[in-house]
């Protein structure tokens, strides 16, 4: 069983945790490649922060790598993570809210 | 996440908003400047009595535009929430 | 600390905003979600209302027989009132926009808890 | 002939108002709205630059009438720049933005006219009240006086998804209130910690008290402000942790109003977007949450279009994810990243409009937009997918159309920058968006046709062809010659890129 399948396997199931359990060949594809395009973006964002400092940077990369390969199927979850419910939305407007402001008072304050 | 966590981290974030709130109401007291107020207090008595009505009318009449136009709005969007002039898709 | 009634006024429209806000956030039922967001709008509306307090100041009308300079400097500023003015207007319009919905959600799901009706 | 000036916003509202009046004359309201539609894109064109001040109340270094008589304790201090009344200024940005937002407003009421089986006084209201709201936004330079129409954009933004018996309108319209009501007064707040600091609401004056040191720009209360205005052009935007909603708003509106709507978040998001970048941009944490929150945007929004099965939750997600590359255009701070990021705007108002009114000619003529129950429509109705395609190039950045144009200068500009992976980036998403609109039109009209599918309108009325071929001739124009675009956007640019010393 190579690496594909692997993957195809474990997003299968959870999808099927999920509610509609209808299993296409188009959904798995796209399922795929949003898992992909999720990883390799989030890696090359965080090429950023080489202007903070490299080591950071090699780190931050490493960590997340290694962290998205252990929870592969990254996307069903977040998929069901930003649902339409109003008390996930609340929940994320309301942690935005405090990193914004703490961003900006705190972090700004003290530098 | 289950909804005692996400209760958790929710009250933890409010509770840092709330502290630098206070915080930077507390330092925001004793910078309060009434800067284009003093003009308004010095011109507006040649032109109404009252400085409210000046400004409202006289130098901001946009806002007072935009208040009237918000109760029309919010009316017919009462309105259409019990059923006036819901539309349908389709052709003749 | 010393709070007089200009700060005391500022902190309390702090303190409404963050309970609307843990209201909104925290309460299931409909009705008492949109209460505490009434408080986070009329705690914005207390903060204006606050910045244009001027310690023993005098009502911000020109009475006749008053000197231009004597009112000039001592009437209370007259900007945020004109301001709370128009945002009350906006706060009640949402408001009013959101109870209607709320009244024909009510009728057809014989229900006003947010878990169920705004639930995915 | 500043005249005009003002008569760009008062004119959809007289029309808003009349449409009401008139609802279920069915006639009336279709000529009525169309000339009167016809004036939006015309008025910008006409209208000559220049500073509208309401009632003619210049500062007073400039009126000497109303400066008679004044203590030196203003006609000596800074209050003698300031602006007392409200001011709002149209210069060439201005000028492209609103007509943009005119031609698009233009077609999408178009359409619905004639998509409609009866048309609906309340909807021309508000898709009217809507446009005349973002016109303001676009011309006003006091902060308050923005605060009161976005209020009005978001409450005309509700009556569009209420309007639309889409199943499940009321419930998205509640959440979008609720979470409405709890940012809009954030943000009120803010502009009154402006205001308490600076003394003023006018941004050019606010600016010139931080400028000449009236103000120190470093205390704590101005950072506060900063971050409560920021939140708050997040929500007016839909950029995270509001796409889900916002791509919930535009999947639960008609397709035309949708096409409208994401209009409305596109100019929020470059108006306020403007007024943080003038008055905050010596903060180093405004441009770094810009871009920071722009990536985010991307990357979420299109990755989870992927994952929809519904058509205009699709485009939904796809429009909020465009976002991004707008605000990547802005957070990189440079002249030409900025001139990068509104030439975007503007073709993605365009492109996304375009897409949303294309495949809508599918919900009217099926009723149906799960992408699992579509399919065969190519053979039907050849003509719109063929335009449908083109759109989807377009978006994708395809040569000869505009976004091609834009996206290339947003990858120079961060280049220029020295940040070559946000172009990498944006690259990749290209790529990522064409397969997401290729997957939706394969499964939309290319797939064999289902047994249980029914068409119920056969015909396509001759105003939505018109009007899809109109936003290609843009898209065409724009893509040969983004001089023309460009020319309108270089001055506010070079202006914001300048920011505080």
């Amino acid at each position: 069983m190579n690496l594909y399948d692997l993957i195809v396997k474990r997003i299968k199931e959870a999808q099927k945790a999920d509610s509609d359990g209808l299993v296409t060949n188009v959904s798995t594809s796209s399922m795929l490649t949003a898992e992909i395009t999720l990883i390799s973006s989030l890696l090359v964002a965080l090429i950023m922060l080489r202007l903070v400092s490299n080591v950071l940077m090699i780190v931050a990369v490493l960590v997340v790598l290694f962290a998205a390969i252990l929870a592969m199927p990254l996307m069903p979850r977040l998929k069901r993570e930003l649902n339409d419910s109003l008390f996930n939305m609340t929940f994320y407007v309301v942690l935005a809210l405090a990193i914004v402001i703490v961003l900006f008072y705190w972090g700004s304050l003290n530098v | 996440m289950s909804e005692g966590i996400r209760n958790l981290i929710m009250g933890f974030a409010l509770v840092i908003f709330s502290v630098s709130l206070f915080q930077s109401i507390y330092d925001f007291k004793p910078l309060i400047y009434p800067g284009i107020s003093y003009l308004y207090n010095w011109v507006g008595t040649e032109i109404a009595p009252n400085m409210v009505t000046v400004v409202v009318f006289d130098w901001r009449g946009y806002d007072t535009l935009g208040e009237a136009l918000i109760l029309v709005t919010a009316v017919i969007a009462v309105l259409l929430v019990f059923g006036r002039g819901k539309v349908q898709m389709g052709g003749k | 600390m010393i709070i007089d009634t200009q700060l005391a006024s500022l902190l309390t429209a702090g303190a409404l905003i963050v309970i609307g806000i843990f209201a909104a956030v925290f309460l299931d039922n409909l009705i008492k979600k949109v209460i505490g967001l009434a408080f986070i709008g009329d705690g914005a509306n207390l903060f204006l209302i606050a910045m244009g307090y001027k310690p023993g100041g005098i009502v911000y009308i020109y009475l006749p027989g008053m000197a231009r300079d004597f009112f000039a400097q001592n009437a209370a500023y007259p900007l945020p009132f004109a301001l709370v003015l128009t945002s009350i207007v906006i706060g009640a319009s949402t408001m009013a926009v959101m109870l209607g919905i709320i009244m024909v959600l009510y009728k057809k799901r014989g229900s006003l808890k947010a878990s169920e009706i705004l639930g995915e | 002939m500043n005249l005009l000036i003002p008569l760009m916003v008062i004119v959809p509202i007289i029309c808003a108002l009349f449409l009401n009046l008139l609802h279920k004359k069915d006639r009336t309201i279709k000529a009525i709205a169309i000339i009167l539609a016809l004036t939006l894109p015309l008025l910008p064109i006409l209208a000559s630059y220049g500073i509208h001040y309401f009632g003619g109340y210049a500062p007073l270094a400039q009126n000497p009438t109303l400066s008679t008589g004044l203590p030196s304790l203003i006609t000596g201090t800074v209050l003698n720049t300031f602006h007392p009344a409200i001011t709002y200024a149209f210069q060439d940005a201005q000028k492209l933005f609103i007509f943009i937002l005119g031609l698009v407003a233009f077609l999408a009421i178009l359409v619905s006219l004639f998509e409609t089986k009866r048309p609906s006084g309340v909807y021309g209201f508000m898709m009217f009240m809507g446009v005349a709201s973002v016109i303001a936004l676009l011309l006003t330079d006091d902060i308050f006086n923005f605060y009161v129409f976005f209020e009005i954009m978001a409450l005309a933004t509700v009556g569009i998804v209420l309007v639309s018996g889409v199943k499940g309108n009321y419930e998205t319209a509640l959440k979008y209130m609720i979470l409405g009501s709890i940012t809009s007064p954030l943000l009120l707040l803010g502009i009154a910690l402006l205001l308490g600091v600076t003394g003023n609401v006018n941004i050019t004056d606010i600016i010139a008290s931080l400028k000449i040191g009236v103000v120190d720009p470093k205390n704590p209360v101005l950072l506060m402000a900063c971050g409560l205005i920021v939140f708050g052009w997040l929500y007016g935007s839909g950029l995270p942790p509001f796409h889900t909603i916002k791509s919930a708003i535009y999947s639960k509106a008609l397709p035309h109003g949708a096409a409208l709507l994401q209009a409305f978040s596109v100019f929020t998001l470059i108006a306020l977007g403007i007024i943080i970048l003038r008055i905050f941009s010596y903060l180093p944490f405004s441009q770094m949450i810009i871009l920071g929150v722009s990536l985010l945007a991307m990357i979420l929004g299109i990755t989870m279009a992927l994952l929809q099965t519904d058509l205009k939750r699709m485009i939904g997600f796809l429009a909020v994810g465009e976002l991004g590359y707008i605000g990547i255009g802005l957070g990189l701070g440079t002249a030409y990243g900025i001139t990068a990021g509104l030439f975007q705007a503007i073709n993605e108002v365009v492109i996304t409009a375009f897409l949303f009114i294309g495949f809508g000619v599918i919900y009217y003529q099926t009723g149906e937009s799960d992408i699992r129950k579509l399919g065969g429509m190519m053979v039907k109705t050849p003509l719109v997918a063929l335009l449908v395609l083109l759109a989807g190039f377009a978006m994708a950045g395809v040569p000869p159309l505009n976004a091609f144009q834009s996206k290339l200068m947003l990858i120079q500009a961060s280049i220029q920058a020295g940040l070559p992976e946000l172009g990498v980036i944006m690259i990749l998403l290209s790529i990522v968006t064409f397969m997401t609109f290729m997957k939706a039109f394969h499964a939309v009209y290319m797939r064999p046709k289902p047994a249980d599918l029914e068409i119920k309108n056969e015909k396509i009325p001759r105003a939505t062809i018109l009007s899809l071929i109109v936003f290609l001739v843009v898209c065409l124009i724009f893509g040969l010659f983004p001089q023309l675009a460009t020319g309108f956007l270089q001055a506010i640019s070079s202006n914001l890129a300048g920011g505080m010393p």
